[in-house]
């Protein structure tokens, strides 16, 4: 029995067993075309494919949406979402591409819009019928989001919408959009409203979505030019005028601090091995196979000591999760849940720059390199590294956030 | 074994700690600390052990030095983590008493499973103090080393770094036998033993090498024959109480420096709004969450699952100690003039806290055994 | 020949022999007492007696003030107190008590006092007859320096001064004190002063000096109350309204970036042998004499590599201050000479840390202890090494500066 | 020897700087670099070798490949520092070019002291390119290290790692022999020679392994017979060169990133009014300005104070590494989303300066090598 089962409740242990059963006769194939390393980062629509097919069947199983109430899609239960994550996790299956959409869409749209909205969406969401991404950021509106300018003017029941937001991942898959859109320009945050937009229908319609190439020439995130788009008030969430709380609901579920726990599998290749890259244990194997200025790269105190760092953080991290639903046991309760995102990010982008230490003069060669160490994954994950603490909030903004709201110094800005 | 669900913080851990902190923080205010700790300030003055003993016999009264004695020798058999869940407290008012040095002398004594070993637990539930006499004049971190030998029924030569030696009745003495090693009870006051008081930075706490002149140690003073292995057992709680102690105190220097922030003002601003300092100690606010998580995982483990007991206390002791050492340095810097004055409070817990970094092995030596345990040895 | 001898103009070449020969025939003796780290620390009289003996001699020996005006007092040479300096501290002669005299108040008179005032004041200043001290900070103004508050009232030709100056080193001693006043309320940086003040003079009769204690129990800097005290306008510098102007010639200074050279000597005990506390590269001594977990400290590689970056980023500072002389190697003339304090008082604590972290158990034990490795000095040097990042503006503000004034970012306050 | 006077840069040396400086901003400004290199973002190209060759020809007329050269050689025999600060201004524009390559074989051939290896730099004065072939499969950074051997005067084996190996016309070959090792002149063509590209993440240099398949060598190909010993007394020069380009890179990167914090504003501010960005933008001024000191003093001392120069260049390399990582981490950070993007220019240094880092041994591996120096070895 593993060590999670043992606290389970009655339900969550029968839908364990459920999990580890059907897990154990059902696998997502070998996939035909190299896996990127995230969701963010799916470049083909063949890698798209392979993923898409695998989340449907988790979904079909009831391994995702599991405590969404059966009337949108969900399997009705409690606290039963973590159970499937542990088990798809323990089975190494490939991780989950509609990320945003489970993520940060299902939650928002769970808590905000209206029955018959949230009825009609989700399925196609958990299913995976359905891609999702999320315009938030502009140029104009980085880490400062509240200044959002792409405008929604109202025409009766219709919105009419103009601007351009960048950094939207999936957005050259995704069929429908979550958008912090500005209503009023009068005011600030109080002049936003939250929409959601299927824009893979409107695309050269009033949409255009424009690729942008990442630092590793991978594709994934894009800008998407609004010009004219009409659509329905139907797809507006909560009042006109409080898009900012509604984007609240969003970026708490993005940082990882939010109730609605998100589906999430393994990142394995769907045979059972889970790849250790970004994984600070994973950089003990990366030293044992590694020769460093010709000698082994486990036998050099000093990285020895960078890489007992890195693991003792990760899992200081770890605990923290374990400690943050011990109330009696934190001194605030939002004091480990804001820093889930800051704090993870940082530490798999200073694991991956341990990782570079570690493969010395092999850390020059790319991931088209036959001969790279580890297939050149550590140091793409060191640059991808930079997508995280940049994205969802800067890690400056998630210490301001800290030290505002959890600490209660003077706001910043 | 298996994990703990909420690190076996239960209801009762909880209302022996929430008791706790309001006791301590009722007692021991930190201007009071000060009053007892620090009315001399001369860095040449005569060694000083300056403790409140009316305010240690209520916390044995409190029961506090049972909490992890076994019921069969008259304690509370309670877990560790509701004694880490204590040694927070401690560090959070910087307690100065021969708490920690009891505890970790009972940790030991648990160790032995010999009569004269519960015996002598049966006295610390009711009240005896005791410290642990086996670290050589080296500094070796390691259980195997003591510069003491038993020759002819009697200790000879000295053991260092004795934590509170001047405030407890008990040593707890490791000397190099013809078989191997062993630890005796000797009381203060033995003949031919000579307490040596070191002059020590820390305020909180006193620290003394102790001469062994040919002290004599009879049969029932022998509390085990395998020191080393025993020491080596006791060590994961040991690591474990020390970096909580030191979580409580880095909770204090955090919250004392945040405070300053929000009532100081320069540039028309108070300070927590410039980002220079602001985000150092968000950045601390973060390490001492990541050790306080590692201290209680530890403590569970110690528990509950001994085959991760020796990696996850290093783990709790490596990271409390680099936030000891950032706490400690950011309390007195982010004070600006006024931190770096004896009058402010800072001072002490900084102290403290250098203390509480190298005590039982710093940071780096703690990742230095970590890393033989998760990668194995270097190879020769 | 030593290395700087080889580059010397000739008037710095018969100098430097001149004072190779007196100091090889001149020494302070053996002190009496234990002597402080530095200046600042200095606590009894009977130390301070010792060094400003030895302060005259060298002065009457023409080692201090050389590049001053014959008429200020000084020497009347032309780059030669480089060359003094050089000469006293490869003689490991101890430091000059009169440091604040020396280094802040000497060139501020030479830059900014009518001819009488300092060709009274700066003889006294260099012979270490008169001790200075400098009242800047006030308990409301510490980093934002130009609040100060403690207020002179002009009447007639004459100034009345009441306010509460703070973490005055050396006033316990001084005679004279520079000041920096508030004259008109209305104008925060135009409406301040700058004078010179007999202090000593003073005591019980309008000046009021208390001892502060530091972290490490020793004395040496102090709140200096001021209670109707009535000065003199001579003592004035430069114009009313510009204290804040006369101020920066103090800090550039005060902060080794100034055009005037501070005399400075050995920090030793006069027996010619240089304390090595505080400098990266006495680490290797403490940890070849240090055991470390029974070991040997000098063997340890991760220690080895801490005291390899402090040695390296020591060297660095020192080619540093050689560079900011070859315009040519320099991107901005004041881009090194604003670092020197920043980067000289984090490299001693951070070397102090190193040392700490060397010393293993036995860094517990203070400068009281018989026992301790190198007398306990170095955990002192830790503890004082924060006098020296937050006095003279606090790293944080030397940071501000460096973003600003250096490479032209927005101010941010 | 002593040192020298303003670490010996006076006008010749600042005239030959200041000249190149303008030369490479007029004719490679970023913009221009990138279309040269970053046309194609796709990570699986084929590997690809970007260079602007009559750039290169401009910049041997000017003379630079023969700055060291002696001038009994046909060169200029100029200072170390001379070429230093050409190689900062190289390092600015992120240049493309077998030029660094071919300096460090310059400096190599300086040392063998034959007249084979003044024929080649008289050579290489007059335009010839080459790289240093001497890094074996381990990646080890110890002169002494190599997998090609000379058997019955032909090579056999490879080397990896060779720098802008398919930018050059001769190869400088290690190979261990009978005797010792020695160092060989193979032009590229040669028969059994297999030049094979490595696909590297640095889009400004490329880089590839070499195998030797019975290459045969005669004796005007012998350069020296005691390449470890020539090699080890290049390495100073070899590392001040690396870390002089590494400063100029950082200075770009610093200035770039600058520039940025003044145009681009959120929360109705310049970013650089934002303590947490301003802060470490100044820490990395600090970084550049040591590396660079140590640099032109390590220069100075290769020059000026021989006794000196391992030790200094050691500093050097160190310091401008751990620069370099904090410089390409922070420009990328700062630079918000578009910082991430491969239309920002910041990348294309962000993967040169990882390429620097860690060629011819990375911070820590310096570090270990200067303690070696001041401290002596470990003992054992």
């Amino acid at each position: 029995m593993s060590p999670q089962a043992k606290k389970d409740t009655s339900e969550q242990a029968e839908f364990r067993r459920y999990c580890r059963n059907w897990l154990s006769q059902h696998d997502a194939g070998s996939p035909t075309v190299r896996l990127p390393q995230s969701a963010i980062e799916i470049m083909h629509g063949e890698q798209l494919d392979y993923l898409r097919k695998w989340q449907g069947e988790a979904y079909a199983a009831g391994l995702i949406g599991c405590d969404y109430p059966v009337a949108e899609g969900g399997g009705g239960r409690k606290n039963c979402q973590l159970v499937a994550n542990q088990e798809m996790a323990r089975a190494g299956k490939p991780f989950l591409p509609n990320i945003l959409g489970l993520g940060m869409a299902a939650p928002t749209l769970h808590f905000h819009a209206q029955s018959a909205l949230k009825e009609r969406l989700l399925p196609g969401l958990f299913s995976c019928e359905d891609i999702w991404c999320q315009g938030f950021s502009e140029p104009g509106a980085g880490s400062d989001l509240a200044n959002v300018q792409t405008f929604a003017e109202r025409r009766g029941d219709k919105w009419v919408i103009n601007g351009h937001k960048v950094w939207t991942s999936l957005a050259h898959f995704a069929d429908w959009m979550i958008l912090l859109l500005r209503t009023d320009k009068s005011s600030k945050y109080d002049g936003l409203s939250y929409f959601v937009v299927p824009i893979k229908a409107a695309l050269g319609e009033g949409v255009t979505v424009r690729p942008l190439i990442k630092i590793t020439g991978e594709t994934g995130f894009n800008e998407v030019f609004f010009d004219n788009l009409e659509i329905s008030d139907d797809y507006r969430l909560d009042e006109v005028g409080k898009g900012w709380q509604v984007a609240q609901t969003t970026l708490l579920h993005e940082r990882g601090a939010g109730p609605m726990v998100t589906p999430s599998s393994g990142r394995g290749s769907g045979s059972g091995k889970t790849r250790a890259v970004g994984d600070a244990y994973g950089l003990i194997d990366l030293a044992k196979h590694s020769s460093r200025d010709g000698q082994s790269a486990a036998d050099d105190p000093l990285l020895r000591d960078e890489i007992m760092k890195m693991i003792i953080r990760q899992e200081g991290s770890k605990q923290g999760a374990r400690r943050a639903k011990v109330e009696g046991l934190c001194e605030h309760p939002m004091r480990i849940p804001l820093q889930a995102k800051l704090v993870m990010s940082e530490i798999r982008q200073d694991s991956a720059a341990v990782a570079i230490d570690i493969l010395g003069a092999h850390s020059s060669l790319s991931i088209g390199d036959d001969n790279a160490p580890a297939g050149g994954e550590w140091p793409l994950a060191y640059m991808n590294s930079y997508g995280i603490t940049i994205a969802a909030g800067a890690s400056e903004i998630q210490r301001n956030i800290l030290g505002e709201r959890v600490l209660g110094m003077a706001k910043s800005k | 074994m298996t994990q703990a669900n909420n690190f076996a913080f239960g209801e009762d851990e909880k209302m022996l700690r929430d008791t706790a902190r309001k006791f301590l923080q009722d007692n021991l205010p930190t201007d009071k600390l000060h009053q007892l700790v620090a009315s001399d300030p001369d860095p040449y003055r005569e060694s000083l052990c300056l403790w409140d003993q009316d305010l240690w016999r209520q916390i044995v009264e409190l029961g506090w030095t049972t909490v992890i004695v076994p019921e069969a020798d008259g304690g509370m058999g309670m877990s560790l983590v509701a004694l880490c869940a204590l040694m927070e407290e401690t560090g959070r008012v910087a307690l100065p008493s021969p708490f920690m040095a009891t505890a970790n002398a009972s940790l030991v004594l648990r160790e032995c499973q010999t009569s004269s070993a519960s015996h002598l637990l049966g006295a610390i539930a009711a009240g005896r103090t005791a410290t642990l006499a086996n670290t050589p004049q080296n500094g070796s971190w390691r259980s195997g080393d003591c510069d003491v030998e038993l020759v002819d029924g009697v200790l000879r030569g000295a053991a260092y770094f004795a934590q509170d030696a001047r405030k407890v009745e008990t040593l707890i003495v490791q000397a190099n036998t013809a078989e191997g090693s062993a630890l005796y009870a000797v009381p203060v006051g033995s003949a031919g033993l000579d307490i040596v008081a070191d002059a020590i930075i820390d305020l909180t706490r006193d620290q003394a090498h102790i001469h062994f002149n040919n002290v004599p140690v009879g049969a029932a003073q022998l509390l085990c024959t395998e020191a080393s292995r025993v020491l080596e057992r006791a060590e994961p709680a040991i690591l474990t109480l020390l970096a909580a102690d030191m979580c409580g105190a880095g909770e204090w220097q955090l919250q004392t420096t945040v405070e300053y922030m929000k009532v100081r003002e320069q540039f028309g601003h108070p300070l927590g709004y410039f980002q220079a300092l602001k985000h150092p100690l968000v950045n601390l606010m973060i390490m001492i969450d990541q050790a306080k998580s590692l201290v209680y995982n530890a403590a569970s483990a110690i528990d509950s699952e001994p085959e991760n007991a020796a990696k996850f206390a290093r783990m709790a002791k490596a990271s409390a100690s680099e936030m000891a050492a950032f706490a400690s340095s950011r309390s007195i810097q982010f004070h600006g003039g006024i931190g770096f004055t004896w009058e402010c409070f800072v001072h002490l817990y900084s102290k403290r806290q250098k203390h509480n970094q190298v005590m039982y092995g710093d940071a780096k030596y703690q990742r230095r055994k970590l890393a033989d345990l998760l990668m194995g040895p270097i190879a020769a």
